[in-house]
């Protein structure tokens, strides 16, 4: 009939199967949008703190050495790039480690989940839990496409759509259906799938000891709700290594930043910026190179606001800096906190001292790290980013008050001396990290483990058939 | 059976008898198809996926769709006069026949070009909602010259891309993938997932 | 044709003279006008932090009056309400205190500056520096008009200007003409006039021993800006009853605040959220009932914003909320710093180990006012407030870390009692405020001075002469 003419106005090449991991494949068929998610390889725009260019965190401020001491990511720590670099960053950053072949290294499957969409395949072929099991190592042969069309994209109709299932079982988890929303707040779910803060739950019954992937969202998404969620399971991601708190570990909360701004409030949704439309040869299509929108501002913003474009480029950073300000004040008195913590246990304090003192700590940082992690969050929501960081500077005061008054009873009445942390190199020897193991460990992976994953990938995608359409031939 | 007794039908053992009961069929069964194709009751609504039933409409769907005043204004607030009620439900009636018309016909052009009585409904409907800042003096300083501007022009003439973005045509939209009102009832997640979570 | 009518309408009943302060004259002119000036008598609106009712802040936050130990406002400080009220305000409030007679009272003439249209008469009739010389009861005959139209009209043609001195010297101050500005900055700039931070200069040269009203924008209208501006010339608005520090009093910046915000930026102006145009008969006129926009949201956002009035109000509450809920936190940190240095100083501190905590505190405390004292500033920029409130914790908490240690060392290391200070009357006696007499004294002044004020300015405007207009009568 005329509609589903409408529907399949594009001449299909190929018919795309049921979670078509390999985004050239769909390519063929939609060639803008395709080309369009090729261009999040290029690496050359850089903003006051984004942008695609590989930056180096721990190079930029040493102080997060000190912050996640004991934990993965005072190893290695890049501020997000282009999706096309998904897959090729977790081979390379040394959270993952070296290892030698499966049940080897120091991260989960896991990990894999929100980088490919080999992923839906895989749950699909082998089930959620069975993907969730074993070592990051034991899936490398099996994940190797970069974020793709699959993960978004239904084949048959190209409607968005939910692959993840930790988005659908936190929607769950709060009572709500996430068949209900509206298509365009599926503009930004889809998203929501990766961009968000996480952790894995190795105590769900009947998965025992799996690392399930869970977003902590059951009693709402602000950063009181999901500490509380926390702190009600006991849950820590890692024991400090020099102050020996307790520590929570905010990834990227992105999503849950973003629905207390105004912009969500007013039913904006993350593709709107990330991906507006786009003119090319006169036809209109959603522009697929994933990015700052600040190296789009015609497209991403103007749509909606008349002014010039150095002048919304000038809002943007002007939020940034007013969070970065009170935020780099926070991290400072974090590093104190840590270093002072240790200081009380070198001077003999004990568990019982200690307690109030780390879970403070604990809490401070939480704040500090959910302000900070998803990068976006000091413009998609400057209020809530400012309120957030606020709290944390008072929880963190509470810990450095009991501190200079537990190491006084210890009988150090003065300021600590402070450790020289003044590059990523200097403030890694100081926690005790042993970079240069590291780093032969990761090149021993890549020259010998990792071509194999490859060759045995390229091996499999080889049997995969690409049906071409009858039709399209004529 | 109540066509029996309406006795529409020929007698029985007719040949025409097989025959009419045939076209009957068809006929109802065309004329559901038709308005369920059509989605009939959708068009007494404001809701934006009415117009989107027609094909010839999903470029200009899509880029309202993408433009600022998708979370402001449907369809029917641009394009169906507001003044009163009459008017309103007259020039959707009016306008809704003859796209239809055109559209059974197979005679849609390529590039759809507003008409001159649609576009007064529409300058008008700028206006409605604009109003204050278009016509008071106090926010000369905050749309600076707007003043001067405003007058005898159209709207869009300056405000290019208010909604429907700078490029109009058929093609202007390669995929013409829209949300259809019968999209509403399919899942998001797909049913292997779904299976798969309910699994566990 | 309609337009021209409208232009024409304005038929002059009466001449109004250069600065005619009574604004009932004015009001034959401009009844409209006039009439909507006269409900910011009406105070039956409230809203959550604001509204036009008398609201006791002492009484909703008794730890205001710790913060304010040993100046005025610790005696006495409402929330600010309708323009009608000026000066029936000051003449009540205990901070004036309760004058017998010219040369007497706590405060200097200067305080009727931003109260009343007989302050530009009275400056035009004796030039700035005289009207600012002498007590408060010196002027008191001469104040008697509330904010009204030569406040910020031209009598002969209603254009917008500005009377007052402080204001045109801050623009030079800042290498400014003021005389350059646009129509539309002036919509803002006639309620800059008051709504500004603002420090009494004794030390002018060749105006010694008069508090000269300047506003402190030298160096910029930030929180730092006009801090360092303080720091620099060594200036403080009083010595903490508690803790001795050299404080600051922000009053009001409003403006200031204002500035930073996204409406600022985009060109909108106070006058057009707080006298937004109205329609009576058919006309449009700008609406004087100067208020809370709240009260008034069709006006005063919809014109902009298309969002329900629910909506909009929700929208300002979460920001008010936001910056409450850290400023708060803020506020606790400073009562307890100031009750921290007395121990210290009861302790037997010096001047020297006190110095820079009270730096700290006196530069805490600023950005805790600086935040507060505008009222409208949390929603008018709430980035910026957010930002001041952060910075505020921080230098708060080196003050209490500094406490403490200083404490330990003088043989103090525990948290200080707090006293109780649970409500308004409790906190005035703790720093042994003596509300009962200032009462009063007070109740004496309204009884035997102020009635005398009162008539003689009555007797003096009697002499006025209003022309009327012959064609008037027409
Ligand atoms: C109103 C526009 C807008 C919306 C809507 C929006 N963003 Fe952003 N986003 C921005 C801007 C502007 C930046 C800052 C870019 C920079 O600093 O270069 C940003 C930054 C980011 C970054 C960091 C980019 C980098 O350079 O590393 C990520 C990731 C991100 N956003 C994801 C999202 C997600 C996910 C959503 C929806 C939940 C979303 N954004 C919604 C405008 C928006
Ligand atoms: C399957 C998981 C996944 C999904 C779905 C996803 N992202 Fe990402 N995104 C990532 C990862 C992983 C990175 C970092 C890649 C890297 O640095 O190697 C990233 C990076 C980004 C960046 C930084 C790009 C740059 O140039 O700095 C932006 C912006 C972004 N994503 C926005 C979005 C938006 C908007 C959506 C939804 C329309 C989305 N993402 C959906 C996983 C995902
Ligand atoms: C819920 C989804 C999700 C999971 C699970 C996840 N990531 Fe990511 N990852 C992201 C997103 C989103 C980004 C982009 C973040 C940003 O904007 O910086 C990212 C970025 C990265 C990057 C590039 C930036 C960097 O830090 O160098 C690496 C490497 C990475 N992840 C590794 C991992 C590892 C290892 C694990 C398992 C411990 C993991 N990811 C688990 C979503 C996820
Ligand atoms: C991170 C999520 C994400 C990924 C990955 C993704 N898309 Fe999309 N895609 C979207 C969103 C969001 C839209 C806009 C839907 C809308 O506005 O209705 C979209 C729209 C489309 C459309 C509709 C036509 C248009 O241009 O608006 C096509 C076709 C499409 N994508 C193809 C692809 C192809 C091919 C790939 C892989 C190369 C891909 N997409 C990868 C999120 C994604
Ligand atoms: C689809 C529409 C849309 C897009 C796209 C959009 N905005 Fe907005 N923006 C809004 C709306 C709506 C508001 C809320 C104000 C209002 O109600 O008018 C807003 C508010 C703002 C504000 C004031 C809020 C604040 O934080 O102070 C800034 C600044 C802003 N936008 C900048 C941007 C920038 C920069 C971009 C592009 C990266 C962008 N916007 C993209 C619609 C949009
Ligand atoms: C904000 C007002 C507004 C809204 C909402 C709006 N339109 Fe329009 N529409 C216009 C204007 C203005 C034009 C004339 C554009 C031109 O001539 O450049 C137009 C033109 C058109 C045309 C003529 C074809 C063309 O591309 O110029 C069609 C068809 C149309 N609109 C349909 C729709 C449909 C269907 C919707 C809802 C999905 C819609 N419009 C929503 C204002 C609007
Ligand atoms: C039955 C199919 C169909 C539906 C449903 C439909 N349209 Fe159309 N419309 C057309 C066709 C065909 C044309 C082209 C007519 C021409 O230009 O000759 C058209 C043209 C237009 C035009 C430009 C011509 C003019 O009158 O100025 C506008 C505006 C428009 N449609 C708006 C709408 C709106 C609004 C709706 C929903 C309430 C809608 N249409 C629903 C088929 C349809
Ligand atoms: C049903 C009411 C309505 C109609 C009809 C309407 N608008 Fe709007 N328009 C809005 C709202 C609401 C906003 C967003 C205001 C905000 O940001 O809060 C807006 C925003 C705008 C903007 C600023 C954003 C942008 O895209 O630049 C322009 C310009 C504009 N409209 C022009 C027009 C023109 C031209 C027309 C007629 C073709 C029109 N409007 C019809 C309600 C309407
Ligand atoms: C001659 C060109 C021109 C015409 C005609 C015109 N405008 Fe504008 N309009 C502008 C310009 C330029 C701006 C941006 C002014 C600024 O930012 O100071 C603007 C701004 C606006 C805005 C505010 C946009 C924002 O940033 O939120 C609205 C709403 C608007 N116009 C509506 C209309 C309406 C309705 C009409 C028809 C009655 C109209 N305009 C006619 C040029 C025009
Ligand atoms: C965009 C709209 C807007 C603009 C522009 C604006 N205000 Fe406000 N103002 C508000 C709102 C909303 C409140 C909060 C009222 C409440 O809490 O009830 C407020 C509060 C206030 C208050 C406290 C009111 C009370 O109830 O005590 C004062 C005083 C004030 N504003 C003065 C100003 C001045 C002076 C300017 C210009 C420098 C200005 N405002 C500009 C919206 C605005
Ligand atoms: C001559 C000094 C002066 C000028 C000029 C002035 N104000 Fe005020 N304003 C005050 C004083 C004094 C008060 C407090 C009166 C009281 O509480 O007795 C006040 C109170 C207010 C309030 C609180 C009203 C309420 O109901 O709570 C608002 C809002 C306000 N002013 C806004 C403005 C705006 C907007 C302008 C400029 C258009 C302006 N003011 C100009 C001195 C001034
Ligand atoms: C630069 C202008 C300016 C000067 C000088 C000034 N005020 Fe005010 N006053 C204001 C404004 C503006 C308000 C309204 C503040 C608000 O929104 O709460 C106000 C409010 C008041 C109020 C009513 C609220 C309350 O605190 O109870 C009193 C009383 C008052 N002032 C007394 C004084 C006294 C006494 C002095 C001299 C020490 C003084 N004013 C000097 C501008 C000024
Ligand atoms: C606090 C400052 C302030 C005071 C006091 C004030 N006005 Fe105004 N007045 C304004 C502003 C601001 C405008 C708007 C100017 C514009 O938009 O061009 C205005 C506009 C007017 C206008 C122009 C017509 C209109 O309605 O827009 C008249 C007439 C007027 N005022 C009369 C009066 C009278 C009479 C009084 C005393 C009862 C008075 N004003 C007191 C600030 C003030
Ligand atoms: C004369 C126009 C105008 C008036 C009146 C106005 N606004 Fe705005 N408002 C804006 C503009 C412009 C922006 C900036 C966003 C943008 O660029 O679209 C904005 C932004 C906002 C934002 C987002 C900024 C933030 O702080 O998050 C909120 C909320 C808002 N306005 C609420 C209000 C309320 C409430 C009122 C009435 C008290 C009001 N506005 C009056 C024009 C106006
Ligand atoms: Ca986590
Ligand atoms: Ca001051």
């Amino acid at each position: 009939n005329r509609k589903s003419e409408a529907k399949y106005k594009y001449v299909p090449k190929v018919i795309i199967a049921e979670n078509e991991p390999r985004n050239e494949i769909w390519g063929q068929n939609f060639p803008k949008e395709y080309q369009s998610s090729l261009r999040t390889a290029d690496t050359s725009y850089v903003s006051y703190q984004g942008g695609s260019q590989m930056r180096d965190m721990l190079e930029e401020d040493p102080r997060l050495v000190i912050l996640w001491a004991g934990y993965g990511f005072s190893k290695d720590y890049n501020q997000g790039r282009g999706h096309a670099y998904a897959i090729e960053d977790i081979h390379n950053t040394l959270r993952t480690g070296g290892p030698k072949g499966e049940g080897d290294g120091p991260m989960p499957a896991t990990c894999w989940t929100c980088k490919s969409p080999d992923v839906p395949r895989l749950m699909n072929e082998k089930g959620i839990t069975e993907f969730y099991s074993g070592k990051w190592a034991d899936k490398g042969a099996e994940v190797v496409n970069s974020i793709g069309c699959a993960d978004c994209h239904d084949p048959e109709n190209m409607k968005l759509r939910i692959t993840r299932p930790a988005l659908v079982e936190a929607f769950d988890a709060m009572g709500k259906d996430i068949n209900q929303v509206t298509h365009n707040e599926m503009r930004s779910l889809v998203c929501a799938q990766c961009h968000v803060e996480y952790y894995f739950n190795k105590n769900i019954p009947g998965k025992e000891g799996v690392p399930y992937l869970v977003f902590p969202w059951e009693n709402g998404m602000t950063v009181e709700d999901m500490e509380s969620y926390y702190d009600d399971i006991e849950f820590s991601d890692w024991t400090h290594a020099l102050s020996k708190a307790p520590m929570l570990k905010a990834q990227h909360p992105g999503y849950e930043i973003f629905t207390t701004g105004v912009h969500a409030d007013r039913g904006v949704s993350c593709a709107d910026c990330h991906m507006p439309y786009k003119s090319e040869g006169g036809q209109k299509f959603t522009d697929h190179h994933i990015q700052s929108p600040l190296n789009n501002v015609s497209n991403a913003c103007q749509v909606c606001h008349r002014e010039e474009s150095t002048k919304l480029i000038a809002n943007v950073y002007e939020r940034q800096q007013k969070a970065h300000e009170n935020r780099l004040h926070l991290e400072d008195l974090l590093v104190k906190a840590h270093l002072e913590a240790k200081k009380c246990w070198d001077l003999g304090a004990t568990e019982d001292q200690m307690d109030a003192i780390l879970t403070d700590i604990r809490h401070a940082q939480w704040r500090w790290d959910y302000s900070a992690a998803s990068h976006g969050g000091s413009f998609h929501s400057p209020v809530e980013t400012a309120r957030v960081i606020g709290g944390g500077i008072v929880v963190a005061q509470e810990a450095r008050i009991k501190l200079a008054r537990l190491l006084s009873a210890l009988g150090y009445n003065e300021p600590i001396e402070m450790p020289d942390i003044s590059t990523k190199e200097k403030a890694q020897e100081f926690i005790g990290l042993d970079i240069e193991t590291l780093k032969a460990q990761k090149a021993e992976f890549k020259k010998t483990l990792l071509p194999k994953w490859l060759e045995e990938a390229k091996q499999r995608e080889a049997g995969y058939d690409s049906k071409k359409v009858a039709s399209a031939s004529n | 059976m109540k066509l029996r007794r309406l006795k529409i039908l020929p007698p029985k053992g007719s040949i025409w008898r097989e025959r009419a009961v045939f076209f009957l069929a068809v006929i109802i069964g065309m004329t559901h198809f038709l308005a369920r194709e059509s989605r009939i009751t959708s068009y007494m609504t404001d809701d934006p996926q009415a117009c989107v039933n027609c094909h010839v409409m999903t470029p200009v769907y899509n880029s309202w769709m993408h433009s600022s005043h998708r979370e402001w204004a449907n369809c029917n607030d641009c394009h169906v006069p507001h003044d009163n009620i009459v008017n309103k439900y007259y020039f959707k009636a009016k306008d809704g026949l003859y796209h239809a018309s055109v559209f059974t016909a197979r005679a849609e052009p390529d590039v759809i070009e507003i008409k001159e009585a649609s576009q007064k409904v529409v300058q008008e409907n700028c206006i409605r909602c604009h109003v204050q800042q278009v016509t008071q003096v106090k926010y000369d300083g905050w749309l600076e010259d707007h003043n001067e501007n405003r007058t005898g022009r159209q709207c869009w003439s300056c405000h290019r891309t208010v909604p429907h973005g700078k490029v109009h045509g058929l093609s202007s939209i390669q995929y013409n993938i829209a949300p259809l009102p019968t999209d509403s009832n399919d899942n998001v997640v797909p049913a292997w997932l779904t299976e798969a979570i309910e699994e566990k």
